[in-house]
């Protein structure tokens, strides 16, 4: 290699172009390439709303970024090293992101009048003089790729899908990564069409070698292994790890695994991802809609599978009645709102944590659930076991939170070995004779459990329904106490839980001027703009809620010992008021609504601030 | 089944609850015949679940000794659609009312029975909402004056069975709260079919449609407004069963038997044409043009749902009888961190 | 007469017996009566949710309370003057409400074995030693209203039906009640049918005179005229003033009213009562569903009516996700809830005021809309037009609720003179050449309201959804910055709501030891109970919420001027949580969740026990 | 209509936003195809309102200069009703696909249908969810792989129009997307109908489901798989003209013409037919045994639920055409308090 290479500890790399152009997979591919050698990464996906929306326009360009680092990492990183862009609509789009200093990689031939209209820009934006802060590499990648694949004498529409694969060959080189993780991938992908694969092939070479064989005025950069705990890893993106957590969830507790569900973004691939799994004893009912989905979920419930619904928030809003249904009669299952932009159809492929308040109180009358929510891709493969232990330990539905960000995201993931995962058993009531005592559905346990009862066991035939119940018959009573009496009961069944999950940890000191609490995706920013302001000596520490409902039992007195409490999150304050509503607790909010994550270098300005 | 199985009487399928329907209410009849179908099968009470909607029809469940849910408005063929393809070993019955089915509930019901969950739907028309107090409903009559209504309602009645077959049912029947042999009968034969059965069960609500069914249960007319449909049999109808369904094109019309014209020349009815076509002719005779059958509509052996669920699932697991979870875990590009 | 008259200054009665045996009619004729007698009246009907519950069941118990007075009274009231009982069962389910002393008439006839087995009691409850502490009066009801109307040779299951009639008369005799009004109705009601029409008046009249002739040993009791503001008045229920609020609303906005509803209880009776009102250009829908509803309601809104549904909690529940798009579209509607116990199907014949934070949160996204709630039967009309001015001015769907307790309750409303009612002015934009600038449908004026521009006005064809839209152009768009400024705006425009409702009033001093904070229906019983503790010296104030969202600009500050405040309420805490969120004011809660209102001695022993 | 109209081309009919569905996709020649059948009735673009759900198609009215609204997944049916029933004066439009109509959407498709609301309703069938990448949808045939079915859906599809008929719709009828002749006039033809016209677009998803209605659309087979209804004219189909559709029983068949067959032996089409049975059979013709007919199915007078409605308001009014609010006000018992 011609150029000098360069040992640095993360790098922050973004493709972007047309919707068609391929930019998910190649930076899914640098991704798995670089967990693979032996990096931690982050990944963060942002597409457009429409299927293709119309080429060339800003309103189709679709991005992939990609933090990869030989240190422990928790976002996809906030400013780019790297940016490439494949149209003039990708560069005005995304270059207010690179850093000043940056390599910008163009593909050049797209740069030209035709473009520049669909793209609405005026002239060439490359001659904006604003470009000299960065440094800019234009390549012509459509007619390299199109002489790279010319011998296998393709369409020039075919061939020319190919130039994505050039791109990442060149970043590749940039970069220094291995090829043959990707040559396996165009194998297996491409293997049934050999024209196709020597094609993507060939590209990628052809990326790899320009870099190096072209006058290299650049050095290339090296990110070395990051030093995670030993074990065998894998690339795992959110909605797969979700999936995985149910299947295993399920095992662990003898069950099958019901799955009703109605398709809508950002939740699909969770029932993408669980169809694929029959063999381990999965049922997927794609529903006529959201309301049947969780209808037949609260079926299968009753029916003694392990059982689940998943939706994103429009879905959610209709599943309120049913919900409240699930609560009342008090059966194990969860429901998995993956959130989205909102309010109504708002920017469905745009990440947020809005949904919280719904969750919380989006039913009639009163009808509390626990909460809990995912903090990263990988973690959404624990939360979901974590929350069937509850559901199955005390009987109630649980709501599960994640979000566009998480569910397209991806992290190593460190592979569990399952025969060591802790068993969750179920008891279910036995027979019963003519002779033994009336069976009691309703009768509490410890815990202010009901018996799970199975149709189909014999002496335990009984009726459920959305009628208030009498404590412990489960019959139909309008009775006045009854009815005060078990609308506590349920209440305090819920705040039960807060003995059974873990407490609060805190990272960094127990006490100090300021906390950040944080709960679902903005896990990762926080925890590393906290890890920078600790470095800088402040005194900031941070705690990540899993359970919002209900909270963990020392997180009172956790809140008392800080002078100040800040909540980051992606809506208007909604943690924030059911702090102040439960603590009294008066905590600044840091809010962004862009259906973006938060950038680290926001959150630390802010906590500086904060601090004064 | 085992010879030990005690036999069950109609009266061992009541539950301890007290039943709450106002007194004359057609739905004490249903719950009796659905009592007898159930001990005539001989199938174990513990493998039995009723899941209903809400409406004064849904509350049916609570009198059962079986299992038994009472869910929300409209949705009953939801839950049970997950009940059955969770667990297709027990006998799943939905009974909803024209409000619960047709109303709210209409969009599950379709989809019930397009895909054909071995479910059994029975719907109680009364043609009116019973427990909201009396407010017309998609079955109602135009012109129905009730208290959402009082110039009179102008929305055209759907008809349960033709819905029925625009969704292509594969069990299809319609019996008459008061004519209890028929009913159980009906009830039992439902049970039997695998795939949706749904049943249409004419039902009168003493209290706020009284006698909306009058031509159809009183001894003096019924006879002739009814015709019970038989498979393979003409379409014979009248007191003196002298009256029969000819097809003119495809357009059925009522004649006189005698006068040249004879039974071979009346339609014959087929509950297992391949086409619906039958079914939804004989579901678009109405009074006063038409008697209205009864019967078994339709009757035909198609996939169904739940046993294809439940084909894949052991396909699958018999293809990866050894399927492990770690497998999983370790599928596709892994790396070790030393 | 041959007994004393005694005068007093309330009473409250009850009349209990069989889901059949017509209390709920005999009650209100009691109620009318009264009122047209000058008195101040309240009534609470209780209903079972069957239709016909079985005869003789305490189940089947239906009962209706009416306060009548010669002062302003604001609940039917707590403990019982005078109770009449049917049967057995209505006797064990009512007894422990009537007070020591009071006045209890049985039919003597239903109680008998059969009765006993099926209200489920050992024995005849009149044996009850507990029984000394009621002056028990029995009558042989059934026997003597068979005589009463002999003559008329009806059979005896028609000549029974009239037995509620008896009673009332006796009643009548007992309060000094004019038969007249009754008789009138007895005319207008079974015109069509002269031997009932004969039957009702034979027994009225036979119970009047069973209570003038029998030997009187108790006095009979007369409640004077109360001082009411001078004026007109005619007793309404609370549903039918929601209802002709609605239609009052229309017109003095120069609309016609379009109702989107599926019936549920206890709601159903606005459609049946704005279904009767075709002639002042209402169109009702009844839909296939709740959602169905809300849709067309939307529509017709967006079509330029003064648009509005109305349902109860679960059908609330259904509405979220449309609720939603009401929002974002921000098309003006009313939402209008009568809530019912809960949660899920609960207790539909009972009130409770549950849906607070349903209405409050129960939408995916951050979408804020008003909240305002009635008080009283009453002032549902005020309320039903106050929203409406909300949503048009402020160009938004606005919440009402409201509950069982005030729909099914009565109490005297002064008419108003519709000629003096403000206007509600709506300025619809005009026509646009083709020459004029575009229409700008998101172009927000000083109230942050954008133009409520309609079909058919040439020159403003424009397109409105649920994707998240460009400012002022309404355009779709997927701007990050866009988005957080439209979700702002969106919450501001809500919150700039308080500088156009009226400041809170406190009803005594403007500070001191309690302030008792209410909402909704608890506003009598809050009212009655505050009144009675200022009497005996005590520094309690009371401040009824009319907006929940948003608040009052002076809430606050009222707040921070008492040593305590709380909050009663018939949930577990529901505005309790909202003012804590808000205002950070740790108030005490009174929670009941019977399915019955808040009684006037409870609460004044809870106050008192908190100013300790 | 007044003189001074301008007249509107199609190109009028589109507005200033991007469209953007992915090139290729059937949806551009609906789009074209409405707006050359507006221009050609003439009515005034403001007096037009386009309502859609969720979907690809649903992006629908953006693209039109009318009023619009792009409301909420399945409900376009009951907004529609909402804005109709208001504002009788309007000419709306549905546009949805086969996931909002027949999936999330069934129940408020078929009680628009069976109301008969003056609506033109538009499904875009592509037999595939597009909006969500790819999932199946309730028109999808069994055996379908899609990213929900790795083992191939074991739902039995619906019939559109099958589904139509069974709610008693009084317009029924069936085109192309690349059929734009036949398709601009059946739209045309769908706007002049009184009462609910509901139009099924067979529509190519090029990214989800490419070639979904290849057989019928394909030059090569095309004339063999469709059959072009028109009323009073026998079902005549084939490259050739030379096979018809011959009733037997209720089942139709197809014969060849020629060999003693003649045109008077085959099914002859009559779209006003009182009874649907005819449109019934008709939408239950499906490849490959049959070939599937385009075109007017069925086209019958009765009554319109917006004009019923807007009646009992309008003769309530002229009833008491003096009402005023302060009458109601004081009805029934009042008193003065002096
Ligand atoms: C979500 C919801 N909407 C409305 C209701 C009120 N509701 C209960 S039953 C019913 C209709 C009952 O009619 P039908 O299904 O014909 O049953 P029937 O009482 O006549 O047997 C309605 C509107 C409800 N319980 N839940
Ligand atoms: C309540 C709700 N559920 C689910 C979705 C996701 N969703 C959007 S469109 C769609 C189906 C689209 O299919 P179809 O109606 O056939 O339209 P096409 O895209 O094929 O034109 C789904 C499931 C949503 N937007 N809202
Ligand atoms: S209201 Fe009608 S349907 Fe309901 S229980 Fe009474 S009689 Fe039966
Ligand atoms: S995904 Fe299919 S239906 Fe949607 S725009 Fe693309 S081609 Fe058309
Ligand atoms: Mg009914
Ligand atoms: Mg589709």
């Amino acid at each position: 290699m011609a150029s000098t290479v360069e040992h640095i500890s993360r790098a922050t790399i973004r493709f972007a172009g047309d919707s068609g152009d391929g930019m998910q997979l190649t930076g899914t591919q640098l991704t798995n390439t670089s967990a693979l050698a032996g990096n931690d990464v982050a990944t963060f996906p942002d597409f457009p709303a429409e299927i293709r929306a119309p080429r060339g326009t800003r309103a189709g360009v679709s991005g992939f970024q990609v933090q990869f680092a030989s240190e422990d990492i928790f976002t996809p990183g906030d400013q780019l090293d790297t940016l490439v862009v494949m149209n003039p609509a990708a560069l005005v789009t995304n270059i207010s992101d690179l850093r000043s200093g940056g390599l910008l990689i163009v593909n050049e031939d797209n740069f030209v009048d035709k473009e520049f209209r669909l793209a609405k820009v005026e002239s060439n934006p490359l001659d904006d003089p604003e470009m000299d802060q960065y440094r800019v590499i234009k390549i012509k990648m459509t007619l390299l790729t199109r002489t790279a694949v010319e011998e296998l004498e393709l369409s020039t529409k075919i061939a020319d899908r190919c130039k994505n694969f050039f791109a990442m060959g060149f970043v590749y080189w940039l970069y220094n990564r291995d090829l043959q993780p990707t040559l396996d991938f165009i194998n297996a992908k491409f293997g049934g069409k050999p024209e196709i694969a020597a094609a993507n092939e060939k590209a990628l070479k052809a990326g790899y070698n320009y870099g190096e064989t072209t006058e290299a005025a650049i050095s290339t950069y090296q990110v070395e292994k990051a030093k995670l705990e030993p074990g065998k890893y894998k690339n795992i993106m959110g909605n797969q790890a979700l999936a995985w957590g149910c299947i295993t969830a399920a095992k662990l507790s003898d069950k099958d695994l019901f799955l009703g569900s109605y398709p809508i973004t950002p939740a699909s691939d969770i029932l993408h991802e669980l169809s694929k799994h029959k063999k381990f004893g999965v049922r997927t009912f794609q529903a006529e809609d959201e309301i049947a989905a969780v209808c037949a979920t609260i079926g299968a419930a009753f029916g003694g599978h392990m059982s689940i619904t998943t939706s994103s928030g429009p879905g959610i809003a209709l599943k309120g009645e049913a919900m409240g249904l699930g609560m009342i009669l008090e059966l194990p299952m969860l429901i998995i709102n993956i959130q989205r932009g909102g309010p109504s159809t708002g920017l469905p492929t745009k990440t947020e944590q809005s949904d919280l308040l719904q969750c919380m109180y989006g039913r009639n009358g009163e009808s509390p659930l626990p909460v809990i929510a995912a903090r990263s891709p990988a973690d959404c493969f624990d939360t979901a076991i974590d929350a069937w232990r509850v559901a199955a330990k005390f009987m109630c539905p649980v709501i599960v939170l994640s979000d566009g960000y998480i569910a397209n995201g991806a992290e190593p993931w460190r592979i569990p070995d399952y025969d060591t995962i802790e068993k969750i058993v179920i008891d279910h009531p036995g027979e019963r004779a003519e002779e033994d005592p009336p069976f009691l559905p309703y009768k509490r346990n410890e815990d202010l459990s009901r018996p799970w009862a199975l149709p189909g066991t014999k002496g335990l035939e009984h009726r459920i329904g959305g009628l208030e119940k009498e404590h412990e018959t489960g019959n139909v009573s309008y009775d006045p106490d009854n009815h005060e009496f078990m609308c506590k009961i349920r209440q305090e069944k819920i705040d039960k839980i807060a003995e059974f999950i873990p407490e609060l940890e805190v990272d960094g000191e127990e006490s100090g001027d300021l906390l950040v609490l944080s709960w679902g995706g903005t896990y990762g920013a926080c925890t590393t703009a906290v890890t920078q302001c600790q470095a800088e000596g402040l005194s900031v520490s941070h705690a990540h809620l899993r359970f919002i409902n209900p909270f963990p039992r020392n997180l009172e007195s956790l809140l008392g010992n800080f002078k100040q409490v800040v909540i980051p999150e992606l809506n208007l304050g909604q943690l924030q008021k059911i702090i102040k509503s439960t603590f009294g607790v008066d905590a600044e909010g840091i809010h962004k609504l862009k259906g973006r994550p938060f950038t680290v270098s926001e959150l630390v300005q802010q906590f500086k601030e904060l601090i004064g | 089944m085992s010879t030990e199985l005690p036999v069950l009487k109609a009266a061992d399928f009541g539950s301890d609850q007290d039943v709450r329907w106002c007194p004359g209410c057609g739905d004490y009849s249903i719950l009796a015949q659905m009592k007898k179908a159930l001990a005539a099968q001989g199938f174990p009470r513990e493998k039995i679940a009723f899941i209903s909607g809400i409406g004064c029809s849904s509350r049916f469940p609570y009198y059962m000794s079986t299992y038994g849910m009472h869910s929300i408005h409209g949705r009953a063929p939801a839950f049970a659609t997950g009940l059955k393809s969770a667990r297709p070993d027990l006998q799943v019955w939905v009974i909803t009312g024209d409000g619960d089915a047709l109303s709210i509930g209409g969009n599950h019901l379709m989809h019930a029975i397009r895909r054909n969950v071995n479910l059994n739907i029975v719907l109680f028309n009364n043609r009116i909402y019973g427990l909201t107090k009396g407010q017309y409903s998609p079955t109602s009559e135009i012109g129905k004056i009730t208290k959402s209504t009082p110039m009179g309602s102008v929305d055209n009645p759907l008809t349960p069975l033709s819905v029925a077959v625009g969704c292509g049912a594969t069990f299809i029947a319609r019996s008459i709260d008061t004519n209890v042999k028929h009913l159980a009968d009906t009830l039992q034969k439902a049970a039997e079919h695998q795939g949706t059965s749904f049943i249409e069960v004419y039902q009168n609500c003493n209290i706020f449609n009284d006698g909306a069914w009058k031509y159809a249960t009183d001894r003096a007319t019924k006879q002739d407004n009814v015709l019970e449909l038989e498979h393979g049999k003409p379409l014979i109808f009248g007191a003196e069963s002298n009256k029969g369904i000819r097809l003119n094109g495809l357009n059925p019309e009522v004649v006189e038997l005698g006068n040249g014209i004879a039974e071979d020349d009346l339609l014959f009815h087929d509950a297992k044409a391949p086409e619906p076509t039958m079914a939804y002719l004989l579901s678009r005779m109405q009074q006063p043009e038409f008697p209205e059958a009864i019967g078994i509509f339709r009757q035909i052996d198609a996939p169904v749902y739940d046993d294809q669920l439940n084909a894949q699932v052991e396909a699958a697991q018999q293809a990866a009888s050894d399927a492990k979870l770690n497998d999983l875990f370790n599928s596709g590009n892994t790396w070790e961190v030393g």
